[in-house]
């Protein structure tokens, strides 16, 4: 039990990155955290697919002229690719933080949410005015 | 001019080392290369002194091994300090006059108290650097104005 | 001409991709909307050529820079992913002309370039979502979808700065749901080494047992579902649709959770293979409840709304229950609805949004009270929503009524009487919610201080007036479409055992 | 001033070397681990010291927000154009094969072109952002990013 | 020759591993930052050095000795640019250095004067 | 002219009448020609079919098949024959009222009335001539989307919750209990064709038949079958000649219609009667009948007492279907037809007493009829009819009920249709009495027009408003001497 | 004997991380995340004569640089809260702190 428990370290912190992503992105009021939450989720992933591309004896698929057993190259690509995703999307993430800073004042999404609840009981009052 | 010509020659010759392909795509592409390079270092206003220090000349490897030789000693005397069960430190901040003209020159000074440990450069003032010792013994290092003399010496040659 | 046709299939995706740097290159307002027209008209004739092509000649296969698949990324066009790429870019094509004086009134006028350029990858990215044939592409086309669709969200903040958190908090789900789904697309990739569909639908059928299939299907189910905002994933839409500019929302509520709808069934049909037990249970445990949930509180929710275009998102939450019940359903029929409703449901929603969005540029805000009286002012625009809203509703001769004929007859193929049932209950709520706007609308009193409104410019109305035409036109011949989508419910059934 | 003296000296020194380290990595791409993406951070990061050091200010000058905001799509461009020279030269899409008269001269040159437009972009997205990021006060308004 | 030269780069990042080891325990010994700023100058300097010029001898004249020596260089120039760089950071933002009692710059400066 | 074609103009006519109206708008003369001309041509249209139909024809129209198994599809059969003429014929009739009562009461939105009214007997041709039970369902869709605007008329509060209770009560019924019937039966049958016999037969456990028929009864929400009869009285709020519409001319009938429809080419007569499926109906019905006639004799405003005289009446119909004989079935269509005109007269004269006098009130309207006559003697034969005295037209029906009850060997449907006469006296015949027989109340002349009969000493509403109801009166009357030849056309649905 | 090299490096950054997780300045933490750089850098240098991919020295290259820079970005934000501000206006600033 111990030895599959050990022999899987990898799937152990890719479970581990996940969780704390999550649980960040979920427990976080402060939008800036969140995105960082976000961040180490999409980690796990990277991870995850770095452990994909291990073959046993297998070094990083850079071509030379030695013949030698290479690690599968694709996993590789896919995380490069991954990665560039993740980056947009933080960077697109950060820069909607800003501007919502810009606008209210505020990064916790608590005070963000009492100012909307405001503005929308001051609509409905006017509505029913 | 000068200046410019010293920095492409030796940015060329940075590509041809690193580059070990001697074909005509990676040449004409390196010649591109080192082109756009220096375009862009005139667009930021690199081309002074600074930027390329001709006038150092083969000077510096002489003042490189001296200072090989203080950064060796400088690493012993300060591991020694570390490694010791009762932590023989005594930290202090001096003044050190620096007798350099040029900024570049001042640099190389700060830099090398700094890369001796035991010393590290944290400010400088005027014509003085501030520097941050770890004992009375390595401040004397510093102060004893060996340092500042030889860079500036490498300075006016 | 032999050159194109041979390369349609690539053309489809790499025209718009090419066109959305070079849009973001023009100037003006004028130049990146048209362009962005031509490339949508375009991209819709192409969708039409592979949807006459896979129907006359079976599935078509492209390799992208020659490597064979599984190695290289393979685009396979069947008649399932050319019907769905037909729907987003017949939707493009059609909200595009609407675009033109929708957005100069919503979107700053300084950042039209940037606006179209982010609406061509949103384009871009789902049209490739639908016809690549090779897992990861899936994502990383998912997410040039997802991210612009957050620029394009973001857009509205000039109109109201709720646009801004919307589109944030869409980003923070959709991104966790796309990192599912690549998690998913791992583990399969673990256990079977490729990521090419059709060689994964292979290779995963002799692994049923296998710990990491099942863990991936779970992601990518999960994953998928956050994406089409499936009860209760669902709490990024409402607002979403609500602060985006009219045309985003048309467009989007029109195609993007379509899209995701297909690699949902996609996953469950032709890769895992309804013969996978995973599949059944999903159907039953999962998909099941959590339908006829989002058919009843998102219509509930809907009735409490006074934004309409909340209203309506909240409507989509619920016809979205309607689309995940036919994939509940498990036979043809249900399938057939749940193929059916993604078109059905574009024409319905896209003429509501697009009707909405003409009233927005009339009067600004689009709430219940301010459309009060409105129905006299602009007759056209009303009357499309009252006809749009009829096939929300279900009436027959409508498209609505098409999809949950089929839906309702699934159930009864199943022996499910009570969810039968619930569907036509369900539709009821609907009526409140349709007719509550045209109460207000046309029986309403105006609110004091709004003077004379007239009615939309034709250019919207056009397009709006050809969404609620299509609405009943395939209502009442429905030949073509159920033709189509009872042939999508086949392939999928018949690719299981 | 003197505060920076260290760091200005320094970086001016370094700026060139970084540059060209840069375009070295970019167009050995095939040989190591480079590529387009890499050269195109160093590329930027060498831009970023620049700002870092001498003030956003100065850097718009040098590379302006006008020509980033033209390089971004030109490299994504010649990307999706190299994609559709290989169909005109008769191949499939992004088929390299076809560029040049025999196949692995026209993978060497597909690679080239198409990694040269990958570091454009990567390079001009990252400067970029650093710009938008870097170049904003606490009051700045909606319009002006 | 090349039993020399193994021997000679194996002692070399032996020597490089264990200050870079020194270095660090510095790092966790001394008392306040300005000191062990010194400790991290250990590990930057002769630490790195030594293990770079370590691996240089394990390559010989090659592509790989070049970037090697290109590795050198660069922190050679910018380890004592970044250490210089949080030191004046620290001291301009406030930070006081703990020192030996009673001493402080302008005595300092005066024994400059007569050590001239 | 084909006659496919006369079948599709029979839809195409007031659909395009429709749009004539709506771009005559502006002109009230010509809209209101338009509307006069629209339903004399498509009275001729119908009657020239009714001649086919007398020769034994049955002229189909497919249309589109919207999903496979699914038609659209007209037909012409007698019952939807007769109903075909009861709401074309009485669609003049009710424009011409509708010109007097409009004008005279000064209503808003004039043209969307027109409009709709136009639609809504469109529609009701669609349901009269649906060849399956999937078009009548859709035709039955589009009457109640097209009256709603009608009863929401007056736009106020009170007729915008009165519309709200009606378009919710017939979209919910019709949704909830009606399409999944018709959803039931197709997959039960396989086809929804209308078919003599029924279509049911050895495709459903018997054991279901009732529910399957409760479900369409109930669904059928235009037949005001307690309990969810509500949206008449509800919908009184609308303008008279839109009570007309709904009580006589459209809704109403268009609810007993498909009741017919349904107990005669769904199920079968015959089947029905062998499982005894619709007993419970006779119940239902009776109760329906008995309760609202109780409730009408307790109101005093005059609309609503006919409103609940309406929902009794149509229990009469849902009565002889669910007798299931060819006699409960003759009556109850012959009833289609009788209380039509009836209820049209007395809904017309309410309507001019109110454009007279503005009074709602029965207890108001003493002595009313001395000074307008015609009107009140209009109400008086068609109550009478309603009663079912002879030599009117309501006598038939109520006969070949009483004739059904009897073959059936029910005693207590007899008891309960005798009663039920007898409550139809009591909460009809007072107005009558009252009017004619108390004081005059001293007149106060209302409006600036010159009331017709003026010199004479009378106060009639407008002509427009009084020759309506004495033709339709006289209808009644005409109707009891040609009853034969109705039953004849109606004969071959009972085979 | 790279080996050893690589198990001294693992040590080194392991106990580096402790400086920086334990402060207490935040000079402290810069310092340490700098450090730990430097030994990325020799570690990854290393890792590829152990595996025999120098190749990674490249990667290793790029890694020095960007610990450079983004350490100077640290300091330039944590002293000014800007990373826009010039040298003068820099100078300004701490003129009238
Ligand atoms: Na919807
Ligand atoms: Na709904």
């Amino acid at each position: 039990m111990l030895d599959a428990i050990i022999a899987h370290y990898n799937y152990w912190l890719v479970i581990f990155l996940m969780m704390i992503g999550l649980y960040i992105v979920i427990s976080r009021g402060n939008l800036v955290k969140k995105i960082v939450g976000l961040n180490i989720f999409q980690t796990s992933v990277f991870l995850l697919y770095i452990t994909l591309g291990k073959v046993n004896g297998g070094t990083a698929p850079i071509l030379t002229d030695k013949p030698e057993t290479f690690s599968n190259p694709l996993p590789h690509v896919l995380i490069l690719t991954a990665i560039v995703v993740g980056v947009a999307t933080t960077a697109l993430g950060f820069a909607l933080v800003v501007r919502i800073r810009e606008s209210y004042g505020s990064i916790e999404e608590d005070d963000i949410l009492a100012t909307e609840r405001a503005e929308d009981e001051i609509a409905v009052n006017e509505a029913l005015s | 001019m000068v200046h410019i010509v010293g920095l492409g020659a030796s940015l060329f010759g940075f590509w041809l080392l690193m580059s070990g392909h001697f074909g005509p795509l990676l040449i004409s592409l390196g010649v591109a290369s080192v082109v756009l390079v220096l375009y862009i270092a005139h667009r930021m206003d690199l081309y002074d002194r600074e930027t390329f220090p001709v006038h150092l000349k083969g000077w510096i490897f002489g003042y490189w091994g001296w200072l090989a030789k203080e950064i060796f000693k400088a690493n012993i005397d300060v591991a020694k300090i570390v490694l010791a069960p009762s932590l023989p430190i005594s930290p202090r901040m001096v003044r050190v006059k620096a007798t350099q003209k040029t900024d570049l020159g001042m640099v190389i000074f700060a830099n090398s108290i700094t890369l001796t440990p035991g010393t590290v450069a944290v400010d400088i003032e005027g014509d003085e650097i501030i520097v941050h010792a770890l004992s009375q013994e390595l401040a004397d290092g510093v102060l004893n104005g060996d340092m500042d003399g030889r860079v500036t010496a490498l300075e006016e040659r | 001409m032999s050159l194109l046709s041979e390369h349609i299939p690539v053309l489809q995706v790499a025209v718009p991709l090419l066109s959305a740097p070079l849009c973001s290159l023009l100037r003006g307002v004028r130049l990146p909307w048209l362009l962005a027209l031509a490339v949508s008209w375009f991209a819709f004739a192409i969708s039409i050529l592979l949807l006459i092509q896979v129907m006359d000649s079976g599935d078509i296969s492209y390799h992208m820079g020659n490597w064979a698949p599984p190695f290289g990324i393979e685009y396979r066009v069947d008649v399932i992913n050319a019907f769905v790429l037909l729907i987003i870019s017949g939707i493009s094509a059609v909200a595009l002309p609407y675009a033109r004086l929708s957005v100069a009134h919503e979107v700053d006028p300084r950042r039209h370039g940037q606006f179209y350029t982010a609406y061509l990858l949103c384009l871009t990215g789902l049209l490739g979502v639908t016809i690549t044939g090779d897992a990861f592409n899936i994502f990383v086309f998912l997410e040039i979808s997802s991210l612009s669709a957050y620029v394009l969200i973001a857009a509205g903040a000039r109109q109201d700065r709720r646009a801004l958190t919307a589109a944030y908090n869409y980003l923070v789900l959709g991104t966790v749901g796309a990192t599912f789904f690549v998690i998913g697309v791992g583990l399969l990739y673990m256990v079977t080494g490729t990521l090419n569909i059709a060689d994964l639908a292979e290779r995963i059928r002799p692994l049923a047992d296998n710990r990491a299939v099942q863990a991936g299907f779970a992601f990518i189910i999960i994953g998928m579902g956050l994406k089409l905002a499936m009860f209760p994933m669902h709490t990024w839409l409402p607002n979403a649709y609500t602060y985006a500019p009219s045309t985003v929302t048309v467009f989007l509520a029109s195609t993007a959770t379509k899209v995701s709808v297909y690699v949902v069934l996609r996953f469950l049909f032709t890769v895992f293979g309804p013969a996978y037990g995973f599949v059944g249970l999903t159907f039953e445990y999962i998909f099941l409840p959590l339908a006829i949930l989002a058919m009843f509180i998102g219509s509930t929710a809907a009735i409490y709304q006074t934004n309409l275009k909340r209203l309506f998102a909240y409507s989509s939450v619920a016809q979205l229950g309607y689309i995940v019940l036919g994939i509940a359903l498990g036979n043809i029929a249900g399938l057939t609805a749940t193929v059916l409703h993604l078109f059905n449901h574009a024409l319905m929603k896209g003429a509501l949004f697009m009707a909405l969005g003409c009233v927005a540029l009339r009067i600004g805000a689009v709430s219940i009270n301010g459309v009060r009286g409105l129905g006299r002012e602009m007759p056209w625009t009303f009357a499309a929503i009252a006809g749009a809203g009829l096939s929300l509703i279900g009436v027959p001769s409508t498209v609505g009524f098409i999809s949950k004929w089929y839906l309702i007859l699934g159930a009864l193929e199943n022996s499910w009487w009570p969810v039968a049932l619930l569907i036509v209950a369900s539709s009821l709520l609907a009526v409140i919610y349709v007719w509550k706007i045209i109460e207000a609308a046309y029986f309403g009193v105006a609110p004091e201080g709004r003077g004379p409104v007239a009615e939309a410019p034709l250019e919207m109305l056009a397009p709006l007036w050809l969404m609620v035409v299509a609405n009943f036109y395939f209502g009442i011949d429905a030949d073509l479409t159920t033709s189509v989508a009872g042939k999508v419910a086949a392939t999928f059934l018949g690719s299981g055992s | 001033m003197n505060h920076h003296l260290v760091l200005r000296v320094v970086s001016k020194l370094l700026i060139p070397f970084i540059l060209l380290f840069a375009l070295y990595v970019q167009f050995h791409g095939d040989y190591g681990p480079g590529g387009g993406f890499q050269a195109g951070v160093l590329f930027a990061s060498a831009f970023i010291l620049y700002a870092l050091i001498y003030g956003v200010d100065n850097a718009r000058e040098v590379l302006p927000p006008k020509a980033l905001r033209f390089l971004v799509p030109v490299g994504l461009i010649i990307y999706a154009l190299t994609g559709f020279a290989s169909i005109v030269m008769g191949g499939n899409y992004l088929d390299y094969d076809v560029l040049a008269h025999d196949p692995q001269h026209g993978q060497h040159l597909g690679i080239l072109v198409i990694e040269f437009g990958v570091g454009t972009t990567v390079a001009a997205v990252m400067v970029t952002i650093f710009y938008a990021y870097a170049g904003r006060t606490r009051d700045v308004d909606d319009e002006d990013w | 020759m090349e039993m020399i030269l193994y021997i000679a780069s194996g002692a070399l990042l032996a020597a490089g591993s264990f200050l870079v080891l020194v270095g660090t325990i510095g790092m966790l010994r001394l008392p306040d930052f300005f000191t062990r700023l010194h400790a991290a100058g250990i590990t930057d300097t002769l630490g790195a050095e030594l293990l770079l010029i370590g691996m240089m001898l394990q390559a010989g004249f090659s592509l790989i000795t070049v970037k090697l020596i290109l590795i050198s260089l660069f922190i050679f120039f910018t380890s004592p640019t970044a250490t210089h760089a949080v030191a004046n950071a620290a001291r301009t933002m406030g930070l006081k250095p703990a020192l030996v009692p009673d001493e402080d710059i302008e005595t300092t400066s005066v024994r400059r004067g007569s050590a001239k | 002219m084909s006659t496919e074609m006369a079948l599709a103009l029979t839809l195409l006519i007031p659909s395009l009448g429709g749009i004539a109206i709506a771009c005559a708008g502006r002109y009230p003369n010509l809209r209101e020609a338009i509307t006069l001309i629209t339903a004399s041509v498509l009275f001729a249209v119908v009657i020239s079919l009714l001649q086919e139909v007398s020769g034994g024809r049955e002229p189909t129209l497919a249309l589109i098949e919207v999903v496979p198994g699914l038609p659209l599809m007209l037909k012409v059969e007698p019952l939807g024959m007769l109903f075909g003429c009861v709401a074309s014929g009485l669609w003049i009739v009710n424009s011409l009222y509708s010109f007097g009562y409009m004008r005279g009461t000064n209503e808003t939105n004039q043209t969307r009335f027109y409009i709709c009214f136009a639609i809504a007997i469109a529609s009701s041709m669609g349901i009269a001539f649906a060849g399956n039970m999937f078009t009548l369902f859709i035709f039955y869709e589009i009457l109640t989307i097209s009256t709603y605007p009608l009863v929401a008329h007056k736009q106020n509060a009170e007729a915008r919750s009165g519309a709200r209770l009606y378009l919710g009560l017939l979209i919910g019924t019709s949704i909830g209990f009606q399409l999944v019937a018709i959803i039931w039966t197709w997959v039960a049958a396989g086809t929804l064709d209308f078919t003599i016999g029924g279509i049911l037969r050895d495709k459903i456990d018997p054991t279901m038949l009732p529910i399957l028929l409760a479900l369409y009864m109930f669904g059928i929400g235009k037949a005001a079958l307690m309990p969810f009869h509500r949206w008449l009285p509800a919908a009184m709020v609308a303008p008279t000649p839109v009570s007309a519409l709904l009580h006589a001319v459209a809704v109403v009938k268009a609810g007993v219609f498909t009741v017919l429809k349904v107990v005669i080419y769904i199920f079968g007569i015959e089947l029905l009667s062998e499982t005894g499926a619709s007993g419970w109906l006779i119940w239902v019905a009776s109760f329906t009948l008995l309760a609202a006639s109780l409730v009408a004799i307790s109101k005093d405003n005059l609309k609503a007492r006919l409103a609940y005289s309406t929902i009794s009446q149509l229990s009469y119909i849902i009565l002889g279907a669910a007798l299931a004989s060819s006699l409960g079935v003759l009556g109850g269509a012959l009833h289609i037809a009788t209380h039509a005109l009836g209820k049209i007269t007395l809904f017309m004269c309410a309507g001019a007493i109110y454009v007279a006098t503005h009074k709602t009130k029965i207890s108001d309207m003493q002595g009313l009829g001395r000074l307008m006559p015609f009107t009140f003697a209009a109400f008086c034969i068609a109550a009478l009819s309603i009663i079912g005295l002879p030599p009117f037209a309501g006598s038939w029906s109520k006969w070949y009920l009483a004739l059904a009850a009897a073959d059936a060997g029910r005693v207590l449907v007899i008891a309960v249709l005798m009663i039920s006469s007898l409550l139809n006296v009591a909460y009809l015949m007072p107005l009558v009495a009252r009017g004619f027989f108390r004081p005059a109340p001293p007149r106060q002349p209302v409006g600036a027009a010159v009331t017709p009969g003026a010199r004479f000493g009378l106060a009639e509403a407008p002509l427009l408003c009084v020759i309506p109801p004495c033709l339709t009166a006289l209808g009644c009357l005409v109707l009891f001497f040609y009853a034969d030849e109705v039953v004849d056309l109606l004969r071959p649905i009972v085979g | 004997m790279f080996i050893g090299a690589t198990a001294a490096l693992l040590v080194a950054m392991a106990l580096t991380l402790i400086r920086a997780f334990a402060g207490p300045t935040l000079f402290d933490r810069v310092l340490a995340a700098n450090s730990f750089g430097t030994k990325t850098v020799l570690l990854i240098g290393v890792l590829g004569f152990l595996t025999d991919r120098p190749e990674f020295l490249d990667i290793a290259l790029l890694y020095a640089l960007v610990n450079f820079i983004g350490t100077i970005a640290v300091l330039k934000f944590f002293r000014y809260r800007n990373l826009g501000l010039s040298n003068t206006e820099a100078a300004d600033r701490e003129e009238i702190d």
